[in-house]
């Protein structure tokens, strides 16, 4: 017994040694150290070929160019194209998370059909002749009227392509999201039945007037304008921010005019007061570029005294006047319109207000002024060819009066037939479009809705059948922008990498079924695919663009073709009214844009979700900002819940303190609130455009809501 | 953590203190246990080669 | 049952009750244990630290249980090299205390890593001017030795004691015992110190950084005095309660003074020092960094002046005035209160070491950071007191820990 | 000790504040030049890997005299007092170190054990903590950068200034036999990308590149210089508040009086 335990302890202890002082318990350290480091399900990324490809960014209007980075076949980064026209080398967070957009969880990756609220993948085969059929026989039924379709633009091949079918086809429903250039165009007479595009020679501006325009939020063409913005830091322009709340540009400007949300027409007056008492304007060019002077002068000098301008926008009468004078003494002022992206459209009182002010000192069509661009139509098709179908079907009354899309939620609500098929093509209308609970509605009663996107976005969700493009690093197309250039561009996307899932070209989709609709329909698309349709329509401008990406339209402005101006006589009270009752809800909902957060059709991908500061969203909360004293007559603290209400809807929100903003406003973040897309995104924080609801203006109809009465209770 | 064979060593003051006073401490405990238990194994046979002898 | 290896002439409880209790605490070792499994498979994200917080609970309770733990160094010392004999009555509880703590740190350490597979590469890789690895080192090494001073102990067992391998190994032992308990001191002063130098050397934060000697920052010297003069307050705190828990006395009143009356000298020693320590660097070291005192203990919902007054009057001057008047040694109540005041004093000290250095803001326009621990934390630092409790329960049961009960407690019906 | 070193460089930035919009492209550019992981929930912001991160400043001030400035934070590069960083001296593994040759304080993924006593020594808080596996959803990984390895759970990372392009940048020169770097031929992902032109890189301590006429510019200022930690990253503003709010100060002191090692 004794030996025995000696035996075996000594056994133990001589092989304990051994085995420490033999190489295994290093081996074993040493495999440990290097499995640690290369865990199966930490990504080794593959090497190989490093290669640069330049093409064009299609996430926002901005059309910046960009260099892609290809390891192989994969594209492992974006970067800013440098010398491109509009940015230079420079990039921002929604261009940089482009793989991500490519290679992510919200693809659609084939043809899919919605079988009582699930997706089904089905072939494309399926798929185009499932539409032809549908097509044909709403056609057949004299229903042509009702097939309509939604545009992200109203430029380029694919929009183009899109109106082109539906007016082949025999229905005048085309629509697209309204925008600035349209009020812009709107407050001018023209000299032909052409639109009017703002372009401004920003770089050029000695002073810059804003009146609520995200510089440096996105607005226009978002990287051109801080670009533009940093020259005037080195070249002493001085920028001048009328705003309620500190935002970036806001707080980059010289000054920042913290007027009261909604009153940056009268302010605007208020400085044209300042301007036609000191006789700071220019004859000359006023009667050259516009009419309605002379009565539109004696109203403003009769109603837009520098102290009751004051006591309306709160904004101090001597800054009025030192404003004013020093607009009129610039050398080259410039006053720029566009509340923050300046994705929605302006009243016309408030885009002429502002506007008139560039038109008083001569700065239209001038170095470091507004120039009015013609519509850049460059596309050269052959005409279409139309039957007695069509003919009668382009009769028919647009459904949405006036070819405005947010009023076609209401059209179908009240004719619910109204529209049987709907084409949604780079768009996102199911969260684009304010009131946007209305607008799901809506679409819902649409029989049969077909979406062109490439990713899963809540407008697709609620398809009924998808047809996904090719992601814009994996097709060829043109990419117009205007976004406020001083002279438009084409740009051009290309197939960077090869399809990556059974997706198709919207612009093949939508000639193949065209032509296997055959008769004149298919004879307006003489093209055997995409490719040869873009090359047809771009014609001198194809060599250039397939070689360099890139097309400018240099525009010289001659006597003949300038619109002019229409002074608008201002009433007295040309504040755009806001939606709701000033007695329970005395609080005034503006939103803020921000580059970090993707407010239009493409949703934000992960990157840019990180790059989210805590003061806009934690966890799933979106965050609002007020003024301590707005707090504190409400009883909320920094970081507490409370209840939003607005006329549209009601939402819990959580506070952020901030001395930003003031007293009675909220301002709340627009981005987010997305159902769709992936996990990233999905469920975060509350879309914006359900608290608020279309305000249609008085002279142009178009929605021009840009914020709404509120309330606020402690949650 | 060795001179010669781990490629961080460097003959500076710092790594002769520390080091020395680490295998200094090392060596104490490990000479003083081997000590211990070769005295008793030692002693253990002593005393059982003298109750063989009795 | 287990009689035959319960040491003679010592009476225990019953084997029933023994193996009930061992259940009990051996529950709060499994919810333990199944938290440091969380932690080690599905990775650090299982506690509430953060960026702002690399160092939370856990590295507190290092640091604390070290602190509190250097009774076994410090009697070793006083006993061994100074030649306190008397202290031989209370050095093997002491020893059994220490090597609870250093184990508990330890496996607390290996929690701790992001990477527990690669720990090793604290030697491996050693930066000798990284405070941490002067730690790791003489942590390791330490533990070294609190073991060899736990065999003998162990091989004191009635049953193993029969064997003369290990009856004479044991013996061997505690004849070079001072050999061992000396060099331990040695290892024993430099960690203690380097544990107060992790925190003293970073220079980015001014909250924890201070000026020294040499390589040396002033919480180096600090740490290890206040390690010396707390743990012995630790290691009265655990006989008194394991006397109240047994009913038994266990050591004599003289020891137990002696003890005492030692650590009330180094606390009030100790706390001049620090109370010098704290003036010269709100004054002097954060001054030319251009902040002040009041920066460090205002504008944030928990760290206010009470934390330093906590510390170092309550926790401090309180303890050692008690500690130093036989008044209050002989006094029961005034003891108790004396050893968990000193307890909670040096536990505060490793607290502010570690997480107020983390919360204090550095760049201006930071905000403090607060944090509170995750269930995961607390339960796996719980883990080594369920731990600790367990072996002192088994051996109190079946090692002759205390020399003096047998005679303090003669058992009349043998 | 024997090595022979290429010309000692001291990589750096200067950062205008007066152009940054603070748009957050270098936050993004960083990213996606250097695999870095994202989570479903990136709005902790203190579990939330941002190498580069932007911070707003503001100045205290009541409505409507707020003002605020973005401040792009990547590591600071601290060269301390004769290479001794922060963060460098304490790691106990060698896992970061001061690279004598470029001055850029490196991190070794595969040596470090996860300790983070470098983020306690970093009062940047430029140091990152991997809190978990890193899991791109399927398909992602594709878009995964080979130059630059993902990390594992457990580890500490930080900006490394884009070493991997210094590397292929040199081994470029050194094909064309040059012993030295052009200006513009390293230049990390978040300055290229900086649409606002506001971050410039290169050499600090080479006369004729841009940074060491700037980094002299009396707008010039460093983040936390009292504390000695000597950082390569310079800014610019010309607004005496957002300088001062680069240090601690006490109430009588001037704004940029202390200039540690420039």
């Amino acid at each position: 017994m004794k030996i025995d335990r000696r035996c075996f302890l000594s056994l133990g202890i001589g092989a304990t040694a051994g085995t420490a002082l033999s190489p295994l318990p290093w081996k074993l350290m040493d495999d440990i150290s290097i499995w640690s480091q290369n865990w199966p399900w930490t990504p080794v990324p593959p090497d190989g070929e490093i290669s640069y490809t330049d093409s064009t960014c299609t996430l926002c209007p901005g059309g910046c160019g960009i260099t892609v980075r290809k390891i192989d076949n994969r594209v492992v980064k974006i970067e800013g194209r440098k010398n491109h026209p509009v940015n230079n080398g420079g990039i921002c967070v929604l261009g940089l998370s482009g793989p991500q957009l490519l290679y992510g969880p919200t693809r659609v990756q084939s043809p899919m059909k919605n079988v009582n609220g699930t997706f089904q993948k089905i072939t494309w085969n399926q798929a185009l002749s499932e539409i032809t059929e549908k097509l044909l026989t709403i056609r057949a039924e004299g229903r042509s009227h009702t097939v309509a379709g939604i545009a992200g633009s109203s430029r380029g091949t694919v929009p183009a392509l899109l109106q082109r079918f539906l007016t082949a086809y025999g229905s005048p429903n085309f629509y697209c999201q309204s925008s600035i250039e349209d009020s812009f165009s709107l407050s001018h007479i023209q000299p032909q039945n052409n639109k009017t595009i703002p372009g401004f020679d920003l770089e050029n501006a000695d002073y810059v007037l804003s009146f609520g325009t995200g510089i440096m939020d996105g607005w226009g063409s978002p990287l051109r304008m801080i670009q533009a913005g940093n020259a005037w830091k080195t070249g002493k322009t001085k920028l001048i921010q009328v705003e309620p709340r500190l935002s970036d540009t806001a707080a980059k400007s010289d000054e920042w005019l913290p007027s009261k949300p909604g009153t940056e027409a009268i302010l605007a007056l208020g400085i044209a007061h300042v301007i036609l008492l000191e006789s700071l304007y220019d004859q000359t060019a006023i009667n050259y570029h516009s009419e309605g002077f002379s009565t539109w002068r004696t109203a403003v000098l009769a109603h837009y005294h520098p102290d009751k301008v004051a006591e309306i926008t709160g904004i101090d009468s001597r800054t009025i006047i030192t404003v004013g004078r020093e607009f009129g003494h610039a050398e080259r002022p410039v006053a720029i319109f566009g509340r923050g992206k300046g994705n929605t459209p302006l009243s016309l009182t408030e885009m002429s207000a502002v506007h008139a002010l560039n038109v008083l000192v001569g700065n239209v069509n001038k170095t470091g002024g507004v120039f009015t661009l013609p519509e850049p139509n460059y596309i050269s098709w052959p005409e279409i060819s139309l039957d007695t179908k069509a003919e009668t079907g382009l009769q028919t009354k647009q459904i949405a009066e006036g070819g405005l899309l947010h009023r076609l939620p209401s059209a179908i609500k009240e004719a619910e037939d109204s529209v049987t098929l709907l084409f949604v093509a780079d768009a996102n209308p199911c969260y684009t479009l304010t009131d946007t609970k209305e607008v799901i509605r809506a679409f819902k009663k649409i029989p049969f809705k077909v979406s062109f996107s490439s990713y899963m976005d809540e407008t697709a969700t609620l398809s009924d059948l998808i047809l996904p493009n090719h992601s814009y690093l994996e097709r060829y197309e043109d990419v117009p922008v205007t976004s406020g250039l001083r002279n438009p561009l084409i740009g051009f996307t290309k197939p960077i990498v090869n399809p990556l899932f059974q997706t198709k070209h919207t612009g093949d989709v939508i000639i193949s079924i065209a032509r296997a609709m055959k008769g004149s329909i298919g004879s307006s698309f003489p093209w055997e695919n995409y490719l040869q349709c873009l090359k047809n329509g771009l014609g001198q401008h194809w060599n250039p663009l397939i070689n360099n990406d890139v097309v400018e339209i240099k525009y010289v402005p001659e006597f003949e073709d300038i619109p002019r101006f229409a002074f608008q006589i201002p009433n007295d009270k040309p504040q755009v009214l806001l939606e709701g009752n000033e007695n329970n809800m005395n609080l005034t909902l503006i939103p803020s844009d921000s580059l970090r957060l993707s407010s239009g059709y493409i949703g934000a991908p992960p990157f840019m979700m990180k790059t989210l500061p805590d003061t806009i969203l934690t966890d799933n909360n979106t965050i609002i900002q007020i003024h301590p004293k707005t707090a504190e007559k409400l009883g909320l603290r920094q970081g507490c819940y409370a209840i939003l209400k607005t006329p549209k809807d009601e939402k819990k929100v959580k506070i952020h303190l901030s001395q930003g903003i003031g007293e009675d406003i909220i301002s709340f973040p627009r981005g987010l609130g997305h159902t769709a897309y992936d996990r990233y995104l999905a469920g975060k924080g509350i879309n914006f455009n359900e608290l608020i609801g279309p305000v249609e203006d008085t002279f142009s109809g178009l929605d021009v809501a840009w914020g709404i009465r509120a309330s606020l209770i402690k949650a | 953590m060795f001179p010669f064979i781990s490629f961080e060593w460097v003959w500076d003051i710092g790594h002769i203190v520390f080091m020395g006073s680490l295998w200094y401490a090392l060596s104490i405990l490990g000479i003083g246990m081997t000590y211990c238990i070769i005295k008793a194994a030692i002693d253990t046979q002593k005393k059982d080669d003298t109750s063989h002898h009795h | 049952m287990d009689s035959a290896f319960i040491p003679e002439g010592v009476k225990r409880c019953p084997f029933s009750q023994f193996l009930a209790g061992l259940g009990v605490v051996g529950v709060v070792l499994a919810w333990g244990i199944y938290a440091m499994l969380l932690c080690w498979l599905k990775g650090l994200n299982q506690t509430n630290m953060n960026d702002s917080y690399g160092f939370a609970l856990w590295i507190w309770a290092d640091l604390a249980i070290i602190a509190l733990g250097g009774g076994a160094f410090f009697s070793g010392f006083l006993k061994y090299i100074v030649g306190k004999d008397e202290l031989k009555n209370i050095i093997n509880f002491a020893v059994l205390i220490g090597f609870i703590c250093y184990s508990s740190a330890l496996l607390i350490l290996a929690i701790d890593i992001g990477q527990p597979l690669r720990g090793w590469f604290i030697f491996w890789h050693a930066n000798v001017h990284s405070m941490l690895t002067e730690v790791a080192f003489c942590l390791s090494c330490y533990f070294g030795v609190l073991t060899i001073e736990y065999i003998p102990l162990i091989l004191e067992n009635r049953k193993i004691d029969k064997i003369p391998f290990f009856h004479n190994l044991s013996h061997n032992m505690h004849e070079i015992m001072a050999v061992f308990a000396s060099t331990g001191a040695f290892l024993s002063c430099f960690h203690q110190g380097s544990l107060g130098g992790v925190a003293g050397v970073l220079f980015g934060r001014p909250f924890a950084y201070r000026e020294g000697l040499l390589v040396w920052p002033w919480t180096f010297f600090l740490f290890t005095w206040s390690a010396a003069a707390y743990g012995p307050c630790f290691t009265i705190f655990l006989t008194r309660l394991l006397e109240k828990i047994t009913g038994k006395k266990l050591v004599k009143d003289n020891v137990i003074d002696l003890l005492a009356k030692i650590s009330g000298w180094m606390i009030f020693t100790y706390i001049i020092a620090k109370i010098i320590d704290t003036w010269y660097w709100a004054a002097v070291t954060v001054h030319s960094k251009g902040q002040t005192l009041m920066d460090f203990y205002d504008d944030n919902m928990f760290y206010g002046l009470w934390i330093l007054v906590a510390e170092i009057v309550v926790g401090g001057i309180f303890p050692a005035l008690i500690l130093l008047t036989k008044k209050g040694r002989n006094s029961e109540a005034l003891l108790w209160t004396a050893v968990i005041l000193a307890c909670l004093g040096v536990c505060i000290n490793r607290w502010v070491m570690v997480l107020q250095v983390m919360a204090a803001p550095v760049l201006p326009f930071e905000d403090w950071a607060l944090y509170y621990p995750s269930w995961q934390e607390v339960a796996t630092t719980i883990l080594p007191v369920a731990y600790g409790i367990i072996l002192v329960m088994i051996s109190y049961r079946y090692l002759p820990i205390f020399p003096q009960e047998k005679e303090l407690n003669p058992i009349e019906s043998y | 000790m024997t090595q022979e070193y290429r010309k000692e460089k001291k990589y750096g930035m200067v950062i205008d504040l007066d152009k940054c919009t603070g748009c957050g492209a270098c936050m993004v550019a960083c990213m996606a030049e250097n695999n870095v992981p994202f989570r479903d929930n990136e709005t902790d912001k203190l579990k939330s890997i941002t190498w580069m991160r932007v911070y707003q400043l503001n100045n205290g001030k009541s409505y409507p005299n707020e003002e605020i400035c973005y401040l792009p934070r990547p590591c600071m590069h601290c060269e301390g007092h004769n290479g001794h960083s922060p963060c460098v001296t304490v790691c106990p593994a060698i896992a970061t170190d001061y690279d004598r040759e470029t001055g850029i304080v490196s991190q070794i993924i595969t040596r470090c054990f996860g300790c983070r006593y470098c983020m306690g020594a970093c009062p940047y808080h430029a140091r990152y903590f991997n809190w978990w596996d890193p899991v791109w959803p399927d398909g992602m990984e594709k878009s995964l950068s080979p130059n630059v390895s993902p990390r594992m759970r457990g580890v500490v990372e930080k900006c490394t200034f884009c070493f991997h392009r210094y590397q292929l940048a040199y081994e470029k020169a050194a094909s064309e036999g040059r012993r030295e770097l052009r200006e513009n031929e390293y230049q990390p992902s978040c300055t290229q990308a900086c649409p606002a032109g506001a971050i410039t890189f290169g050499d600090l301590i080479n006369k004729n590149q841009a940074v060491y006429k700037m980094k002299k510019d009396p707008r010039a200022f460093r983040l936390l210089e009292r504390l000695g930690t000597n950082p390569k990253i310079y800014y610019l503003s010309s607004r005496e508040w957002v300088r001062r709010a680069g240090d601690n100060y006490h109430p009588d002191e001037e704004t940029g009086i202390v200039k540690n090692h420039r």
